[in-house]
């Protein structure tokens, strides 16, 4: 306890920083597990933290128990909503990808959906929202109690790929790893590869976010966890295979037991780790959220700040990265 | 306690003139409503007193502690919707649906356990373990026997809440004064017989204890279920709990654990009802 | 072994209860405590036996091994499935039961309908006068009152040997004497076998056929005596009174031996 | 029971021969395990055998019900990882340290709630309002005022247990006898004399039945306050556990599974003995 | 109103227990029972005090407001704030302590030393006449003895008054003998106030220095017999056993008005 005013008062000693025991969360688990960090932190010491799943991580930062946490879109978007856009920003991409609708053999065609029961994370969702969306534009109906042509039902990933094992639900759109191990281990078909839904194949599975406070008081802190996050990025492209060992070593000290070197791979293949945030992706997501009436209206305007990453990015001669929307 | 005995005292006094009976029975009901009153709303007017000093603090930002003037707003607002009450009913229909299931299989277990040396040194303290064990850990189980129906609901809570209805009955039961026991024996009882009239009885105020826990557990445990299955129609409390964390909106958390501290008064309020009638029956209070 | 051994002990299908050199030890090793030591005692049929005997040498014991309760440690115990009532020391009521309640109780488990359940149940409160207590719990009584329900409930159950703890220990005389003659009319009218336990000589000679005299503890048979007056006896009639103080000498004998 | 009273007083008969007391003693106490143990083995037995059956009906998949060879597999290589060992060490240290706060806190409260009328008017019900509450409402506040670490967990395990314990306790106070709560007034019992001597003594029983409801919430709260914070390289059993589940790998879940019961299984045998001395003593036993 | 009153009642300071037209009700409503009704009654320092009375009529209220466990519903009690043991009518032990234990308990909250407590816990044993059961558990005990413990319990309060309820009623006469002059012999020496209920008029006037006769329910002092005998008496002394007949007819005639 009480580290929050240690690092806010003390010229960022510490940087507490939160993240997943998941794949998806692939740049911190390697930044960790090789040092990256801590490498470009210099004396300034990390304290990492992990999260079962967005909402800890969000209570840990509005309370000042983190700094910074990689997390997905959605718990950043509703952080952003309740705060007002107080509490965070997002300061750089992680992961994009990595994400899709996998169904039992026997549907083909998304007109074989009708009637049938998909699960998805959790109501509001980056996937739900995804896979409402689409339902719509095929011309199904869904509502937020599971009713409809579809049934959409929210479960955690773990009882969606039970449930979908035992034949309870007929297909679930999932992140990853879940969605490897659902082809994989279910023998499910992956009908949509949500790939295929956006503009270059991309948009934002993680991303890294800091608290707003902590940006203004330790401008230095937060770019040299740029530093590292950035190092991590590079480290995963340049070292492919070290880099999969790394995350699943990591996963494995943090969870007991590493990936299945299958689902790592496959995993890995549907991924991609870059440092844009894919800005377009999270402000169409949450238009998307709003039109389905997951998401009260929010004004997304500032939810970024990429300076830092730029000025680094252009350092090291990259391209810069943008918090426009697509169009 | 003295207290008590003391206060009784004063009212059969006040009793004695038997022309004055009925209004002073009208008074003491008044003042008895209002010494069960008074110490609620103190307590909560202190704890919202409490929580209005921290949030003027600015100990935290608001949206991470909001005041009780932001939340019980939002609670209201919640509990003027129709949706919200159909949530309630639901939660609750399934809540006195498994609670009862449990109470059944629980008593029977917990009769049989403690009748049959055998079955007691076989599955006795398996019934403590099934107890720790997290209701999620038995989802894949639920699944697997129930698919994804109320049933499985029903699944997870009968077995996180029979536990306890069973260990109260059981513990009941091994405190049933031997005196008792004997004289049940001279008196012929056996079998069922013996439980209807003397070990359940006797063992009453250890079970409603129990069921008092297992009630806990058998809500926790719904809490946890009800994530499993979305019923079309109405999002039962256990998911919009859920929701609400997963939005971060503290207000909306803070309303629906004020939620459902209120249905665990109010349910405690009712086991006090039975129990203070037992205790009544039992000779254990002043009047 | 007993005195009681000496006579010839007639095999005749009249006994009811046959005690042979029955033990009864309680705890084992260093703790162990002989509570009986060889008692042998046979009650025919119909018989009013009064047992006497200093505070804790085993007059309680003897009932319960009589009743079933618990298990002798030694020697044979025979009372040809007969149906045996005990009426405790203390009066173990049970407190979720009404007064009434807990006298029906143990008709109803002989299945007996609940009119006439009420009935009998009126009938026997006022016997013990207790007429009008029916509807109160048991710790609304007094304990004399307690002791009486209890009386109450052992009547209620019919049966055929009627085990009685110091029953009427928290009575007052006169209420003693009243019950003294209700227990006897009944014991007539239904020709129940008794064993009566109590501290009081008087009493065991106004009401017994036979006193037994039990040994400080361990306890063992020392003396029976018949009691020959005719009935109906009065417990401050001379004849009762002395040979009251015949028994009372003998006992007295007996626990001086036993130098408390 | 009447089985058990019949086999004492075998028991002790077969002791009323002094030269033969002590291997009497050995046979009793070798047949005593045997009667304790072999149900145990039975009750494995039958449970293991309708698994490897189901099992071999493939009636699921063997991914989805993995049978009891692959299970015990799994099982025997994770207890053979000295890693798995720490974090049961981790766990039990938590366990048993939140348990030991749950308890005095419980006891504290109880004793208070039963003690005055109106802080019994005022937060009696509330206890059970608490107890019904699911842990994960309380991380908001276990991170508000602990932020992420060990007593983040701790607040989670005794604001989940506390409950349970003071509830056990106060109804043990409220069936405390009549006659001896006018026993203890007549020797002059007051205060803390009061609940040290009479109160707490003779609500025992009770007691420790709510002990061992508290010991289940407290292992339920914690293998979700496990969550809160992850240290790597020992990790918790409640770690494991989420994760096994993350992995969906039936034959670690399973394993999981077996180990909370075993855990919960040697607990409950911690309670029986506790509660079988107190049995004794109150001469609730045939022995 | 009773005939205590038409005594001139001395104001002396020499009063220990002082009871003005002291009712009792139970319950209320159509549920009421008085189970005392105006009794007056004052106790001097050292006296030895029997009541008698039919079983019900309120002795063990009587006993209970005296010591403060039951509230008054009218008149006045006065005990000047002395220290009151009351030895109940049921003995009452805690079960999860050894006899000694039990006996120790009054010392110990008086904070008297363990040396010293366990000595005074073996003596009283010793009193009681059950010397060496100091570490049985309750439930080991007889009914006479558990009630011989109660009592050892109630000598240990070194009370000013004690109050005892019937504590002699489950023994036999020779226990009861010999604990009738182990009382005196306590009474005299500690110059203690004794309030004794008890169903035996023998008794009453072997021990008392009045015994006070309540009437039927509800209880009203009836009469107070002054008892002259010098001491020691003998229970089976003539003059104790004319004037017990003598209470007896008034007691007799006493419940025989109140038709059972
Ligand atoms: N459950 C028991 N465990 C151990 N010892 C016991 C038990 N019950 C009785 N005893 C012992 O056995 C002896 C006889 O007890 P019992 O109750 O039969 O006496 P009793 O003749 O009925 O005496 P009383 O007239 O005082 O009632 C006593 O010494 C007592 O300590
Ligand atoms: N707690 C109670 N509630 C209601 N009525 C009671 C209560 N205690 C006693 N009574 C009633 O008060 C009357 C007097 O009872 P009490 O116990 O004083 O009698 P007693 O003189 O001690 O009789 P005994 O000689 O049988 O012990 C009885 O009629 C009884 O029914
Ligand atoms: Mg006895
Ligand atoms: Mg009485």
């Amino acid at each position: 306890g009480g580290g929050d005013e240690a690092s806010a008062g003390g010229g960022g000693t510490t940087l507490r920083l939160g993240y997943f025991p998941n794949i998806t969360h692939a740049p911190a688990l390697i930044g960790v597990n090789k040092g990256l960090f801590q490498q470009s932190l210099g004396d300034t010491k990390l304290d990492p933290k992990t999260f079962n799943a967005g909402p800890a991580a969000i209570e840990a930062l509005f309370s000042g128990a983190i700094d910074a946490t990689y997390i997905g879109p959605n718990p950043a978007i509703n952080g952003w909503a309740t705060s007002k856009g107080t509490a965070l920003k997002i300061i750089a991409g992680s992961t994009s990808g990595g994400a899709g609708l996998v169904v039992r053999n026997g549907i083909n065609t998304p007109a074989d959906l009708k009637g049938k029961k998909i699960a998805t994370p959790q109501l509001g969702n980056t996937q739900d929202v995804a896979l409402r969306n689409w339902l719509k534009k095929n011309g199904f109906t869904a509502d937020q109690q599971g009713g409809g042509d579809v049934s959409v039902l929210p479960q955690d990933n773990a009882t969606a790929v039970q449930a979908f094992a035992q034949g309870a639900i007929d297909g679930a759109w999932v992140p990853e790893p879940h969605l490897s191990r659902l082809q994989l281990e279910s023998k499910g078909k992956l009908l949509i590869d949500e790939k295929t839904l956006w503009p270059n194949g991309q948009f934002v599975t993680t991303h890294l976010i800091v608290k707003q406070e902590f940006l203004k008081e330790h401008p230095d802190t937060v770019k040299k966890l740029l530093q590292g996050h950035l190092a991590s990025v590079d480290y995963i492209e340049k070292n492919g295979e070290d880099a999969k060992k790394a995350a699943n070593d990591q996963l494995a000290a943090l969870s007991g037991k590493p990936l299945k070197d299958e689902i790592l791979n496959a995993a890995f293949k549907n991924l991609t780790f870059t440092n844009d945030p894919i800005a377009a992706s999270l402000y169409a997501s949450a238009q998307h959220a709003q039109d389905v009436g997951l998401l009260k209206p929010v004004d997304l305007k500032g939810i970024y700040d990429l300076a830092p990453l730029n000025e680094q990015l252009k350092a090291a001669g990259k391209p810069e990265v943008s918090d426009a929307a697509a169009s | 306690m003295p207290t008590d005995v003391k206060d009784d005292a004063a009212d059969r006094l006040s009793g004695l003139d038997a022309l004055e009976l009925s209004p002073a029975r009208e008074r003491d009901l008044g003042r008895r409503l209002w010494r069960a009153t008074w110490p609620k709303l103190l307590a909560v007017g202190i704890v919202i007193a409490a929580w209005q000093l921290v949030v003027l603090s600015e100990w935290k930002p608001e949206y991470v502690l909001p005041g009780p003037a932001t939340v019980f707003g939002d609670l209201a607002t919640l509990v003027t919707t129709g949706d919200f009450w159909e949530g309630v009913r639901l939660t609750m229909l399934r809540a006195v649906t498994g609670f009862a299931l449990a109470v059944l299989i629980g008593t029977v277990v917990g009769a049989a356990v403690s009748r049959f040396a055998p079955l007691r040194a076989a599955i006795g303290s398996l019934i403590t373990g099934l107890q720790t064990m997290p209701s999620i850990m038995w989802f894949p189980l639920a699944i697997l026997l129930f698919q994804i129906s109320e049933s499985a609901i029903m699944f997870v809570v009968v077995i996180g809440a029979a536990p306890s209805v069973a260990n109260g009955l059981i513990s009941g039961i091994d405190y049933v004064p031997r005196t008792w026991l004997r004289v049940g024996q001279v008196l012929g009882m056996t079998g069922f017989a013996r439980y209807r009239h003397l070990i359940l009885p006797a063992s009453l105020p250890s079970f409603i204890s129990g069921l008092k826990q297992g009630w806990a557990f058998s809500w926790r445990s719904l809490m946890a279920g009800e994530l499993l299955v979305i019923v079309p129609g109405a999002l039962s409390v256990g998911v919009r709990m859920q929701q609400a964390r997963d939005l971060s909106e503290s207000s909306l958390v803070i309303s629906f654990i004020i939620v459902v501290l209120v249905i665990g008064i109010l349910i405690d309020m009712l086991f006090n009802a039975a129990d203070n009638a037992l205790r009544k029956r039992w000779g254990l209070t002043g009047t | 072994m007993s005195l009681v051994e000496t006579k010839p002990v007639r095999q005749d299908t009249d006994v009811v209860v046959r005690l042979d050199s029955v033990s009864k030890q309680y705890g084992a090793g260093a703790n162990a405590l002989l509570a009986l030591d060889k008692v042998s005692l046979t009650v025919r049929q119909g018989e009013f036996v009064c047992l006497l005997g200093a505070s804790g040498c085993g007059k309680s014991t003897l009932l319960s091994l009589v009743a079933g309760l618990d298990e002798i440690s030694g020697g044979t115990l025979d009372i040809g499935g007969r149906h045996v009532s005990l009426m405790f020391q203390e009066a173990a009521l049970f407190p979720w039961l009404s007064v009434s309640g807990n006298v029906e109780l143990a008709m109803r488990l002989r299945g007996i309908g609940k009119a006439e359940r009420r009935r009998r149940a009126a009938e026997l409160l006022d016997v013990v006068r207790l007429t009008g207590f029916g509807d109160k719990r048991p710790h609304e009584l007094s304990g004399g009152m307690r002791q009486r329900v209890a009386l109450a409930r052992a009547l209620a159950q019919d049966a055929d040997i009627l085990l009685m703890d110091e029953p009427f220990g928290a009575l007052d005389a006169m209420t003693r004497d009243i019950l003294h003659d209700e227990l006897e009319r009944i014991w007539r009218e239904q020709a129940l076998t008794v064993v009566f336990v109590t501290h009081n000589v008087r009493e065991a000679v106004r009401l017994g056929d036979r006193v037994v005299l039990l040994s400080s503890r361990p306890g063992r048979v020392i003396e029976d005596f018949p009691v020959g007056h005719a009935r109906p006896r009065r417990i401050d009639s001379p004849e009762v009174a002395g040979q009251a103080a015949d028994i009372t000498d003998r006992l007295r004998a007996e626990v001086a031996r036993h130098a408390h």
